[in-house]
């Protein structure tokens, strides 16, 4: 049996190259988002990536203060929010990596994404600024849309024929038909060099489960990355998941890093 | 400066829209407080794109024990369990929504034209930047298309305009409007005022409005 | 709650017209055939169906020797090899219901399928039959884009780009079209009036799991029908799954008959 | 008349090019019984469209009482469960085909060219009719396509051509053929036969082949 078990995420993510496409989930709150991967990644240094996921944009509220500090200023009232007991400061308060570090530090070149924003109004996000100052081209695609060309490129499909975005100006560049009475625009598949997953448990072959709205973006990246890289929480003996309850299948999976207990999850 | 209603009752007004068995996704913004006044007698089934059916109600202060990362809806606020929940992933999610499988989105907005045209996902005109999420995808996938918004901008600018100005989110897709003021049906035959919010007269809503407003046969004050 | 479950098989397809689209499930072996829907609409007796399923052509053993002598005569070893002790036999001489006493009864009109034989070489099926007496319209589709078309009739798309087929005969009649300098054929969807469904366990929301082999078409069926209605073994209330585990979400279902104790599963 | 390989043989010189770790879909005919002959040290994931990875072996006579109609596999027999199989829908199990997520397909042909196009799908040259099933989607997708079949029909017709009258399942798809004579592998050069049956010569075996077979630099007896 081929080992897909890898000690150290620095290990995992060491042959990254320069210029590589990577997946990778991010949406709103910390579930869900290859944490460790992305710091890792962070720490290799690889440059010019081009990202893929679903919000780009998203940063902690926490990372928010930090950024804004670093950059334009206060958040007015962010400090407050954060600071107050309650569960409003629980989401907000939480300090967790997303993939705004990789833009942050310089590595990425081109960002595809349907969410180029914070989630709080008002606040730039270092994706926007980015952009702004010419450093990054963005690509802004419809979630839906983002979510089924990932599985159409995983399925080694041409392209297909979706409905959202016709007639408005996300159709500019796109080839608009009519199919039986209806207009679709094409869209082409996303594919990726590396994609990082954050599931529940991996068991040796590379079976993943997930845990609630944390599977998400995650088992679609694992069919379109030519290399899967999964940080999991346990890792399992074949047979102690069960067989009805596997989301994303063991072939699609290349290498597992067990998250060290007590870290962030 | 007359009294508007407030986000909440907005919010009380959308659930009246509500079917029994309805499966329904909210969005973020007014429409997701919507989900805190269903009857007890009606089953709502909610959507959250990245993947939850049927999730329980949004855990309110002093529920962090409850709260846990793996199960926030899309607006990113925690939410209890429930018998009869599912998950599953984004491109699944989204085959309800585009496929046509739910039967009620609450969306809010920028413009809404007298044609049921959505603007709401860019303040520049030229769509550059802005964030999509899932707004272009919902009101085209989704039978039943809701606005729930503000009546006008907050420096009182109209938003129920005659051609949107903003770039389009989707074209021809909005069935009703709530807002602070009114509620008001899309039909082939324009817009029809059905209800006005207590102390306001159709003709001051009128005044707000850019297209002529047709009044429903049973116009009447909004109830709760 | 709405109520999804109907008391019997008879109720639940009562109100299938003349003229239906019906998905419905068949592949080797009985696992994961709605046998008794097929029973009820058999009888119930609704006329000019179109049906869309993965083989059409399939009869059982038992179903085969039945078929041939009402038909073209015996054969060859075929008795012998059902009547065999053995691991054998008891796949082959399996007694099960397959979509094929539907065109036997003369209520189909057109069959969307992806394998019009039987798994015997040389019996010829109720559907080859029918089509060549021209009682029956044909349309072949590789396997893996009859499922994907199923698919992407429940996803709204407008149709799909795919390379399998390409300079074949099946290409005739399709557009070919050179994406990133691959061939694909383009494919549309399929959608139905009415799906049957062969599960293990439904809640009363419509959430469904399968068993093993058994899920197959099922759930893609399940997405694409206008009216999904189900077969399962067990009923159970909302909560007795793991919404982990469930594979077809109840929002695609709409009506959930429980088979009979005792009865062919 | 010589002796060619019965078709166990050939299954188990088929089963010799799976690579630990490899993910196979064997269809059925010959190259089902391949996946009875891995050697111990090898891990192979079997695939069976339906939507089952990593079933374990096919039952044999007087294992009844394993045997469950929910775990066949795409040939109609009775597989045993293996710790580490999973399972999926149909257009998931596709998704792994035409993706190119699996390493190894075999399947049988009525015919080969020399330029390695695939027809194994009818016998009607005008291809009415005809079981397609996944034959034409395994090739497209799968990253290396053998095919195991007799070299010869079984009245004598030659089945490896330099070109398909028979209508194709497939172009240029097929790598390598494991016939009852031969290992033949299918290069941009033109045919190269590896490995002959013994008993036989490579003159004996061009003979039954249209195309001109080049001879390896390393041509050998066949050996299990």
């Amino acid at each position: 049996m081929k080992n897909k078990v890898f000690r150290t995420f620095q290990e995992a993510v060491a042959d990254i190259p320069d210029g590589s496409v990577i997946m990778l989930h991010s949406f709103s709150g910390p579930g869900g988002i290859a944490q460790n991967l992305i710091k890792a990644l962070r720490e290799q240094g690889a440059e010019n990536l081009t990202l893929i996921g679903c919000n780009l944009g998203q940063i902690s509220g926490v990372g928010m203060l930090e950024y804004q500090e670093s950059s334009s200023g206060e958040i007015p009232g962010l400090r407050e929010r954060i600071d107050a007991p309650g569960l409003y400061s629980l989401i907000l308060g939480q300090s967790y990596t997303t993939p705004a570090v990789l833009i942050e530090n310089g590595q990425v070149k081109k960002a595809i994404t349907s969410w180029a924003g914070t989630s709080v109004v008002g606040i730039e996000s270092p994706l926007e600024k980015a952009v702004k100052n010419g450093g990054i081209q963005l690509e802004i695609v419809p979630q839906g849309t983002l979510a089924e060309r990932i599985r159409a490129g995983g399925a080694g499909l041409g392209g297909f024929y979706s409905p959202v975005g016709v007639d408005t100006v996300y159709q500019e560049g796109r080839e608009k038909r009519n199919i039986q009475g209806r207009d679709y625009l094409l869209e082409t598949p996303l594919k990726a060099d590396f994609g990082f997953v954050r599931a529940y448990k991996a068991d040796l072959l590379g079976n993943l489960i997930y845990r609630g709205s944390s599977r998400s973006f995650n088992p679609l990246i694992a069919t379109a990355a030519r290399t899967t890289i999964a940080e999991v929480d346990e890792i399992v003996n074949p047979g102690e998941l069960d067989p009805e309850a596997v989301v994303t299948p063991g072939i699609f999976v290349n290498r597992i890093v067990r998250i060290e207990q007590g870290a962030m999850k | 400066m007359k009294t508007r209603l407030d986000t909440e009752v907005i919010a009380m007004r959308v659930a009246k829209e509500f079917q029994d068995g309805d499966c329904v996704n909210l969005g973020f913004g007014i429409g997701a407080d919507a989900a805190s006044y269903i009857p007890p007698d009606k089953t709502v089934i909610f959507h959250s794109e990245q993947g939850i059916l049927g999730y329980g109600r949004i855990l309110t202060e002093g529920e962090e024990a409850l709260a846990d990362f793996n199960l926030t809806h899309a607006g990113g606020k925690f939410v209890a369990p429930q018998p009869g929940m599912c998950f599953f992933n984004h491109a699944d999610s989204f085959v309800m929504v585009r496929g046509g499988h739910l039967d009620v989105t609450v969306l809010g907005a920028l413009q809404v034209s007298e044609q049921g045209d959505l603007a709401n996902w860019s303040l520049d005109p030229a769509g550059r930047l802005g964030n999509i999420g899932g707004a272009m995808d919902m009101p085209v996938g989704i039978k039943k298309v809701i606005v729930a918004m503000e009546h006008t901008t907050r420096d009182n600018r109209i938003k129920i305009v005659k051609k949107c100005t903003l770039p389009l989110t989707c074209p021809r897709c909005v069935d009703l409007m709530v807002t602070d003021l009114a509620v008001i049906e899309v039909t082939a035959g324009g817009l029809v005022l059905k209800e006005f919010a207590p102390g306001w007269s159709p003709e001051e809503i009128q005044a707000l409005t850019e297209p002529t407003l047709i009044l429903a046969d049973d116009l009447k004050e909004m109830e709760l």
